[in-house]
């Protein structure tokens, strides 16, 4: 059930990606989708009661979840951060050309 | 795990008004605020590592964000109503999420993950890698090959920055660009 | 296998290394990024060429990163498909860093630009290398990301929007893949794709898998532009420098599409036939889509665009007949629309640095001024569209055989006509551009300089013998083992599982 | 920006760089790691550009030097990779694993996370620095 909260907050983003008219409005749909994204990966590594996967002197620590999500994740959050960055510079250099954010008056390209 | 929850239903109610907002520089902080409660509930599930990081980029990318909606917050276009374009989208994903309700059963339920390979790290990672931070051992070592991987991203992405950025593209311009 | 065991890894280390040394001193010596860049793909052409040489088909190299048993860390893989692609992608890009030494003098920071192009080298030598379901994601948005940046070089208008347009839906496509190895993740609890597949195996009936397989469809179906999401392609292919539209028609979308999907579909997940006809139907929509759509351009470069989404259709198509003879063809096919592609991107790339314009119904007459350029033009224009002497007849032959031979005649039918369409198309481009009398507007163009017609001339080459590939003795060594990769399916697994 | 948040800034500007560093430092033993603690240094930066202008900060590292900084990191991040591949695998861990739990353990791990650190400090601190110095740009139709 928790899993399927995690996509409703995915189709969020995605419909914030291609609904709407403002440029920035769209990167902020890509970040959501890319937290709901992360998040499901996290949750499908999660062990109830489970502990950090990170060992001490002390003495063994029992149920520790799963670290292959975490270290995925890790690389996926920073690859996330890299796209926007990398749209964000190309929004505002749009933004420099067209004065605007809006993607209808944006649209010189018939695609 | 009423927490989680909690947090989940509160993201999504700030992800919802990070894109309906009236004024940008609201959305962004809103979207801060989303990114805030990903860093607390990675620390729910136990993931400090993820939660370090998430609360940087967050700061950074929020930062990144205000930089490019200040001064440039022009009037708001009106939205484009209930189009058809709308209804087409809100449709996938009802038959997205639909989708998504009848396929989850075959994941392992919640809390029980199959530790395949995991397994393996957790009980030998110390031993065969000297770190105590298994997600270190995992993304340094096990799998650093990712790692170089995803340092490259962020060198390309500089790289695409600094292209994107230059003010002029061409030496000279001919007609080519009608 | 130990004596060449750093072979595997070099693909991805050699561009890298060209790539930070280039940011590191490039900009301050001045001609060593382009020294750098030829130097570093010339390599990596002599090491793919090393990597043909070395596989046999009836066994896989696996490298092992880190000295981690296999399900533990990540493997590198190289079997026949994989040898192939590489040969096929630095190839290209040998001739595309040759040809952007002059053409590049027109844009700023060339350093900035073979940086790159280099970064982009290694996200696909990456893929096609990748053993490991994430690290193929990883590899792939290097090159995603790559490429968004450089179909944003010159900065101008046209160029940042069908960037910005390229670059959202690149990553919507990424987000897709990513959800469904993170469900594939929670599935099998592993990223290997040997072992993924074994644990597959076990419950190929689960709803779940259907759903995975909807996302990597629809993931990427829109990296390779199948039709109903090409919207982004004739706008970021165009807008991209001749080198660098070259490089991302002609390999880009293979590495990224093609290859990624029928890695995941043939050999991990396995095909079943709901996904083959799917695909049959795809593949024959986007053909004659594309060709109708490229009917009507009047920018070349669009027009050249638009084929590409034809030319991948044959493809799809190919892939979707499933039989070992469909796989020979899609195999050689994919050889011939890169190689002439990216032939007729450069040759645009020529025309617009020789005229200055793009537009087809501007220019014409201009054989007699560019003997080179239309030679080259020609040959890969043919080759397109299928005409008997060059390559791209014999790949599109062996896919209409193949269509006959599996029964499926409509198909053959519909391939044929869209390659009547395809020379139609092209013929007239080249009536447009070369043929006719000469303008007065143009009678002091010249030939464009030495190293783009050096390169040009070299694709031409390969373009016109890639028929010879079908010889038997050259034919087992470079096609059947690429084939064969496809065509063992699941088997893919066992024989992983059986090198460790 | 005024007095007080100048003065505030240097203080905790510091602070915030120990605490990358320390993170850096400590990867392989608590939370964190080359990525982490590279943005938080990222982020002090950030914050002193913000408190004190560009030029301030220019003119103790100029943006070449960052560029440098950024290509030395990922080189020898390449070159430990490359070490490995010397000892037998490409990204094999080269030195011994050492005792666990101690600052120098771990192997090549340490090394890593310092070569990664390094690498997205620069990275990130270029890209803002980019997006800060956009304006001379404006303009050019």
């Amino acid at each position: 059930m928790i899993y399927f909260l995690c996509l409703v907050l995915l189709c969020v983003g995605i419909y914030g990606v291609l609904r709407k008219r403002n440029i920035i409005r769209m990167i902020l749909g890509l970040i959501i989708a890319e937290h709901a994204i992360n998040l499901l990966f996290v949750l499908i590594g999660y062990r109830l009661n489970g502990r950090a996967p990170i060992l001490s002197p002390d003495g063994p620590i029992l149920q520790m979840v799963d670290p292959l999500p975490q270290a995925l994740v890790l690389t996926a959050i920073v690859i996330g951060l890299a796209t926007t960055a990398l749209l964000v510079a190309l929004a505002m250099r749009l933004h420099g050309k067209y004065g605007t954010y809006d993607v209808a008056r944006i649209r010189e390209l018939k695609g | 795990m009423v927490e989680l929850y909690i947090l989940l239903i509160l993201m999504i109610i700030g992800a919802v008004g990070a894109l309906e907002m009236k004024d940008l520089l609201s959305s962004v902080v809103a979207l801060g605020a989303v990114g805030l409660g990903l860093s607390f509930t990675f620390l729910v599930l136990k993931a400090p590592d993820l939660a370090i990081t998430q609360l940087a980029v967050e700061i950074l990318s929020v930062i990144i964000l205000i930089r490019a909606t200040l001064h440039k917050d022009l009037p708001e276009v009106p939205a484009r109503g209930w189009s058809g374009g709308t209804a087409a989208g809100l449709g996938f994903a009802v038959v997205f999420l639909g989708v998504a309700f009848l396929c989850i059963p075959d994941l392992p339920p919640f809390g029980e993950p199959l530790l395949k390979v995991a397994g393996h790290y957790l009980e030998a990672g110390l031993k065969e890698t000297g770190a105590a931070n298994l997600v270190t051992s995992v993304i340094l070592d096990y799998r650093a090959f990712d790692t170089l991987g995803e340092a490259t991203v962020l060198f390309t992405v500089v790289m695409g920055v600094l292209a994107v950025m230059r003010a002029v593209g061409r030496k000279e311009r001919g007609k080519a660009d009608e | 296998m130990s004596g060449n065991s750093l072979l595997i890894p070099c693909f991805v280390a050699v561009p890298l290394a060209g790539a930070f040394l280039n940011s590191l001193v490039g900009r301050r010596v001045r001609a060593l990024p382009e020294f750098l860049g030829a130097l570093a793909a010339f390599i990596l052409v002599g090491l793919s060429l090393m990597a043909l040489q070395s596989v046999r088909a009836d066994s896989v190299w696996v490298y092992q990163v880190g000295g981690w048993k296999l399900p533990l860390g990540i493997s590198l893989v190289l079997d026949g498909l994989t040898a192939f692609m590489l040969v096929t992608v630095n190839a290209v890009a040998f001739a595309i860093v040759v040809y952007a030494r002059d053409y590049m003098e027109r844009y700023t920071s060339k350093d900035l630009f073979y940086t790159l192009l280099l970064l982009m080298l290694a996200g696909m030598n990456g893929v096609l290398i990748a053993g490991d379901l994430f690290n193929l994601f990883v590899f792939l948005e290097i090159a995603a990301v790559a490429s968004y940046a450089l179909v944003a070089f010159g900065t101008e208008r046209h160029e940042l929007e069908a960037a910005f347009k390229y670059g959202v839906m690149g990553s919507v496509a990424s987000l897709f893949i990513l959800l469904g190895i993170a469900l594939l993740y929670g599935m099998t609890s592993t990223l290997n794709l040997a072992d993924m597949s074994q644990s597959l195996a076990g419950h190929s009936e689960a709803d779940l898998l259907l759903m995975v397989s909807a996302l990597f469809l629809m993931g990427f179906g829109l990296k390779t532009a199948l039709v109903p999401f090409h919207a982004w392609l004739p706008d970021a292919h165009p807008s991209a420098p001749a080198p660098i539209s070259a490089m991302l028609s002609g390999v880009l979308i293979k590495c990224l599409g093609i290859y990624a999907l029928s890695r995941i579909f043939f050999n991990v997940i396995g095909m079943s036939p709901r996904v083959l006809t799917l695909l049959m139907y795809w593949g024959a929509l986007s053909m004659m889509a594309g060709v109708i759509l490229a009917m009507g351009q009047r920018d070349l470069k669009r027009l050249l665009a638009y084929s590409t989404i034809s030319q991948v259709g044959y493809v799809v198509l190919g892939l979707g007949l499933g039989t070992p003879l469909g796989f020979l063809g899609v195999v050689l096919h994919l050889f011939n629309h890169s190689i002439a592609k990216a032939l007729l991107f450069l040759v645009s790339g020529a025309l617009e640095y020789a005229t200055g314009t793009r537009d087809l119904h501007n220019m014409g007459g201009l054989r007699s001024r560019m003997p080179v350029t239309h030679t080259a033009s020609f040959v890969a224009a043919m080759s397109i569209a299928g005409m008997p002497p060059f390559g791209g007849f014999w790949s599109k032959l062996l896919i209409i055989m193949a269509a006959v031979e599996a029964g499926h005649l409509g198909f053959a039918v519909w391939a044929v006509i869209v390659s009547v369409l395809t020379l139609a198309l092209f013929a007239g481009v080249m009536k447009n551009i070369f043929w006719g009398e000469p303008g007065l507007r143009w009678q002091g163009v010249r030939e464009v300089p030495g190293c783009m017609q050096a390169s040009m001339l070299a694709l031409a080459l390969f373009s016109l013998l890639s028929g010879t590939l079908l010889v038997p003795g050259i034919r087992e060594k470079f096609l059947l083992q690429a084939s064969a990769a496809l065509a063992q399916g699941t088997n893919y697994a066992h024989m992983i599982m059986s090198q460790i | 920006m005024s007095l007080i948040v100048k003065t505030v800034t240097r203080l905790t500007a510091w602070l915030i760089l120990l605490y990358g560093i320390n993170i850096i430092l400590h990867g392989h033993l608590t939370p964190g790691g080359g990525f982490a603690g590279g943005v938080i240094i990222a982020l002090s930066f950030i914050h002193l550009t913000l408190a004190y202008g560009k030029d301030a900060v220019l003119r103790q590292l100029s943006k070449e030097a960052v560029h440098v900084w950024e290509s030395v990191g990922a080189l020898a991040f390449l070159a430990i990779a490359l070490f490995g591949g010397a000892a037998g695998y490409f990204f094999a861990n080269f030195l011994p694993a050492g005792e666990p739990f101690n600052l120098f353990s771990a192997g090549s791990i340490p090394l890593s996370n310092i070569a990664i650190g390094i690498k997205v400090w620069a990275g990130l601190f270029s890209i803002f620095l980019a997006l800060v110095l956009l304006r001379i740009n404006r303009g050019d139709k």
